[in-house]
């Protein structure tokens, strides 16, 4: 057990499937001698050369293109989109191309591809630089989109993807790089796609990924001294959605409040939101309730903490399921 | 508006007429044996392609994509590649397929309806068709780059290396992916061709929509040589694209080849080309033809005769033939089948939507069986 | 009236709305003298110039990009994205930036820009070209989203989509393209974002858009020979949908069905159930089901009608919600 | 892997040591006074951007983009705009901001997150930053070919005449969307003039890692004019935008510039390139600083003296004061208003998500008030 940065998790992480593998190889802007602009690959370059950990010219629909190219080759590519809101120039490649090899080649070109990046608001950051696109992917057939929520998932979640022989879209919450936990770099992980509850409680699931991990299970500290027992579930994979222990929880609680950063139209909280309601529509005291980002743009960070679901407004939202 | 053509930007090596010319930086080296080789991978696609036309007037494919008028392009290219080359085509390169191997009722499969793309690409070195303009170019860098990690370019035995060779066409180079995949390539020097078949239309919009100078002159801009070829002219297409190839594989960078040709059919078989085209622009580049002009010069050495010509008929024939008989018992596609295609590992979810749906499909047999 | 097929009925449209403000322009790739590969603006080249009906280079994301610019410049761009598979290389010009310029300029800077694409299956095509990309751009903040059913709904949503002084996305789904319909020129049309009970029922609502409409109102048929009497919604606004309409029916049936061509995971049907679970809890009698297509990409075309929600499974639905 | 820089292929009107020279084809032909604007102008701006930066170290920005360095190319191509010209700016064009009028307290806001983008685009002929590389370009072009239409391109009176005039990065040339950029502008003539300040690093990409060659030599693939021009000389910079904008507005085309700069500060104040480039680099680039340059010049010919330079000195402390204070009290954004900028016609269903929230903040109040 070692206590480490989420920020530093990935790099070890990285720095062992670099090892695993000669076939695992990194690219993406400024990702070489200065390490990514949050320091991610900080050394890997040095360790393993300008051939594994390449600096890309600056185009995100070249990086990914590249990659699959880099794959049907044979080489396992893990591509840094430098922060999330720019990977949009990069979409087409990601649903058309990347999604679909294996299908498209009836099962015959296998995309071992990861794309990075940092995701989600709290860091009082300019337009482009706070948003949670995860919706976008997870509706994309082809593709398996996760997320830590901390240092010891994000140590063994992004080897596990890289691992994996399907494309991973991986997000990785920004706000969260510089929080430190214990990182354990023996005992085996949970597999990639399952959920975690984080912590057990009877009156409602609260069901979030990602950034909002830590500020449900404040709201779980909250709720209980106010006699409230809140189970809060850390749902990693957000495509393929790990059902089994999201409708457990909730079919045991009866109450559930999805929590997310992205906007509430046609986000992740509405796939969770119509499972849930038929996975345990006998067991439902009350409606699936969704706190999340409003639905307009991302706004100046002055209003962030307004705008990012936080305890009042999770609390609030328990507290109207409870009312049912 | 038309990019200007002068004849000295044109690399030619056989005039439409069917006689050799010189040019004083490609010379063809392959034999008359190449050459006629050359005639009968051209017959044969042109044959390919005719009869994937008549298949879809007979609602036997959804679509077909005709290649009338570029077989000399893809065939004096696809004889230069090596054998350890890698070919990313776009949609319309039926006649490199059948070069590299790709069965003819695998091309017809994905407009029959019956299949995504039925050809192993990894062992025919031949990747999937794309359809998404300009995509494939940067697969093709990407591949390329990997290349160059595996240690097959730059050695100095030639028989060592190898490279990528990219089909794409004239609208395509207005693409951003297009592009991007030039800045990559010449970033890292990655061994790829980029062979751009210029056959003057996007559907109905004339080359100069896109480009108002000589598309070859494109690379230039990225620093890297763009060379223009008489796309109708096999022997030359062989001998700018070996050129490139080597120079590739050699670890020399990339090379942009506009290979200027002339699309003579329709864009696909959904369109109507005399909508936005002239007749008489089709007859001027009809007196160009790549067959005819080979076919010629071949008789008139001698290298071939009236024998070589009817087995060409023949073989011509049986691949119609089978194209006919076997588009129809092509394997129709199962439903369940999409769900294990989906990802490498499949997950729980989709493993419960295929079962739910097996279910509900067994249902409707049940039914049948009790009714 | 007249009877129009829909792809008059587009053009119709379109041809008022270009006669009515000559800022309104049409680009998009092979649309001049072709008329777009559907025809839909055929001969409008012709009537005014190509000035105002422009081929554009085959460059989606300079289609779009460059519409953007024009609409900075006080014109109300059309554009045409030639079969919606082939938009995400615009997808970054439409999310990043014609959906937010409105609201990054502080509501200087509206953006009166029409997004037109065919959409959706059924027409036997190969790969990219039956396509229902609608939750993506759904998702988006700062975007209306819209689909008509049928030529009157065509004629008329086109104008009002052109005259919005916010960006539109507008599917129009292909498969209908040459069914006619009576087309009232004069009578003043439906709002834009609001839904309509194309047909009456009691026991169970579909909602659906596009091209299941016709598919949902036939199953209506054959449910009524079964004694089951359906409501069907064309819900025609995809963002905003219209919640009252919505509501309204499913709560006064207490069941709903919701029925869409794009794959199930975090499709607009999972939108459309969280909201009808939250909107009706008291009255839903069984959970809100959706019938969708599979997710795994677009079959080939010899398995869409089994790929595609058809008679059979949204009757089975139907039953299904019946039995609870 | 550096682009070759041979010293024809630039053009340069004023020595780094402040002494003009002549070029062949271009020529500046301001007076002595605009000289000294510019020199106004570019001290201004660098005090301004010493202030973002200083304000980012206090905690009042979240981020600052530094333009040192950068101040000749921005001020001289500035300067070139005329009255119906108009300005897409990247995100790092704060002298050009301020030359087209932005109150500097309006460029703070957005970085200390108190608001979007809050000046007035068409007022000031200035469009908005854009922060997603190349974006702006392609916005450019549709403005241009807005004019084109609007019949303000072409007229036998050039003051009937305007362009637009775009700014990016050099590694922004590597964006397929600026590549389409190029493409359109060149298909549709459209009054354009890329201006690319080449300030040689992207981050911590060095140039060479974009291309291989000059970026000025991108245009040549397009077929339209690329120039290299001296981006630490405000005169040459100058005379070559207004060389293209003139073009641009007589319907001659777009042009490409590439102003040869260099990013003294960091990329922004979260960068730290001591980690990427080498002292000496920079040390080099001193040297040929625009500013002093300019100041030199001025100061030999007499056409500035000391009490014009105390008066800018004192312009510059004033600027700065009334940043340090103007930027604590921009004014707090508030959460419901951004409902209503979500959309020119807010739909209900924004509407109720407002009402909701703001019922829900007045709980708190409420609670307040009772507690
Ligand atoms: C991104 C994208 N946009 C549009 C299309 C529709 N489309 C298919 S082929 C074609 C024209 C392609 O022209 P060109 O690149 O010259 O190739 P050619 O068909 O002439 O061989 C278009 C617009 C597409 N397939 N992909
Ligand atoms: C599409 C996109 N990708 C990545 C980024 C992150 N980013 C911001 S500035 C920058 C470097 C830009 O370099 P250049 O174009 O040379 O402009 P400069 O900053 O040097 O003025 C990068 C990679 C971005 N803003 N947009
Ligand atoms: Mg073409
Ligand atoms: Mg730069």
């Amino acid at each position: 057990m070692t206590a480490f940065t989420m920020a530093k998790a990935l790099n070890a992480g990285l720095r062992r499937s670099l090892e695993a593998d000669p076939k695992v190889l990194l690219a993406g802007e400024d990702i070489g001698r200065l390490g990514g602009v949050f320091r991610i690959t900080e050394g890997l370059q040095e360790e393993f050369g300008t051939d594994r950990v390449v600096d890309s010219p600056l185009a995100e629909s070249g990086i990914v293109g590249t990659a699959i190219g880099l794959a049907l080759r044979g080489y396992r590519p893990v591509v840094e989109i430098q922060f999330e809101g720019f990977v949009f120039p990069a979409f087409d490649q990601i649903v058309s191309q990347l999604s679909r090899m294996f299908f498209r080649s009836h099962g015959r070109l296998p995309m071992p591809v990861v794309v990075r990046m940092p995701a989600g608001g709290g860091v009082g950051a300019i337009e482009h630089h706070s948003e949670s696109p995860e919706a976008y992917f997870a509706h994309t057939p082809g593709l398996k989109v996760v997320t830590p929520s901390n240092p010891l998932d994000a140590y063994w979640m992004i080897q596990q993807s890289i691992a994996s022989d399907d494309p991973v879209i991986f997000f990785e919450p920004k706000r969260r790089y510089h929080e430190k936990g214990e990182v354990d770099l023996v005992a085996p992980p949970l597999p990639l796609h399952r959920a975690r509850v984080v912590k057990p409680g009877r009156d409602a699931t609260l069901l979030t990924y990602g950034g909002q991990v830590r500020t449900c299970l404040e709201a779980a500290v909250a709720a209980a001294e106010e006699g409230k027992d809140l189970e809060v579930v850390d749902l990693r994979s957000l495509s393929p959605l790990d059902d089994a222990t999201v409708l457990e929880s909730v079919a045991r609680t009866g109450r559930a409040v999805v929590v997310h950063e992205a906007s509430r139209n046609a986000g992740l909280g509405a796939e969770i939101a119509a499972r849930v309601q038929e996975g345990c529509f006998f067991s439902l005291h009350a409606p699936v309730l969704r706190v999340t980002g409003y639905d307009f743009p991302y706004p100046p960070s002055k209003l962030e903490s307004e705008f990012l679901p936080d305890l009042d407004r999770i609390l609030d939202a328990v507290d109207r399921t409870l009312a049912y | 508006m038309t990019p200007d053509t002068t004849e000295d930007e044109i690399v030619q090596l056989l005039t439409p007429a069917g006689e050799r010319t010189a040019n004083a930086d490609f010379a063809f080296t392959g034999t008359d044996e190449d050459v006629a080789g050359y005639l009968r991978d051209m017959v044969l696609a042109r044959r390919l392609d005719t009869e994937g036309t008549a298949l879809q007037r007979k609602g036997e494919l959804g679509l077909w994509c005709p290649l009338l008028g570029q077989e000399g392009a893809q065939v004096g290219s696809a004889a230069a590649v090596g054998p350890l080359d890698f070919v990313f085509p776009s949609y319309r390169e039926h006649a490199v397929a059948l070069k590299m191997g790709v069965d003819p009722l695998a091309l017809l499969a994905p407009f029959r309806g019956t299949s995504m793309i039925d050809w192993d690409p990894r062992r025919l070195r031949f990747h999937l068709y794309s359809f998404v303009i300009g995509t494939q170019t940067l697969h093709a860098v990407g591949y390329a780059m990997g290349m160059q990690r595996d240690g097959v370019v730059g050695n100095p035995d030639p028989a060592d290396n190898g490279a990528t060779l990219v089909y794409f066409g004239d609208g395509a180079t207005s693409q951003g992916d297009v592009n991007e995949a030039f800045v990559f390539a010449a970033s890292y020097q990655a061994p790829v061709v980029f062979f751009c078949q210029n056959n003057q239309w996007a559907i109905s919009e004339p080359i100069a929509r896109q480009s108002r100078i000589p598309l070859y002159r494109r690379a230039d801009g990225y620093g890297f040589p763009g060379v223009r070829v008489d796309g109708n002219d096999p022997l030359a297409v062989h001998a700018v694209t070996s050129w490139a190839l080597e120079r590739a594989r050699s670890g020399k960078g990339p090379t942009f080849i506009e290979a200027f040709t002339y699309r003579m059919g329709a864009h696909t078989t959904s369109d109507d080309p005399t909508k936005y085209r002239l007749e008489a622009e089709l007859a001027e580049w009809r007196a160009k033809d790549p067959i005819e002009r080979t076919k010629a010069y071949l008789l008139d050495r001698g290298a071939i005769d009236q024998p070589f010509l009817d087995d060409l008929q023949a073989e011509s024939d049986a691949l119609a033939e089978r194209m006919r008989t076997g588009c129809l018992t092509l394997p129709p596609p199962e439903l369940p089948d999409m769900w294990s295609r989906a990802f490498a590992a499949t997950p729980q979810y989709l493993a419960t939507q295929r079962a739910a749906y097996v279910a509900y499909a067994d249902s409707f047999l049940d039914a049948e069986v009790a009714g």
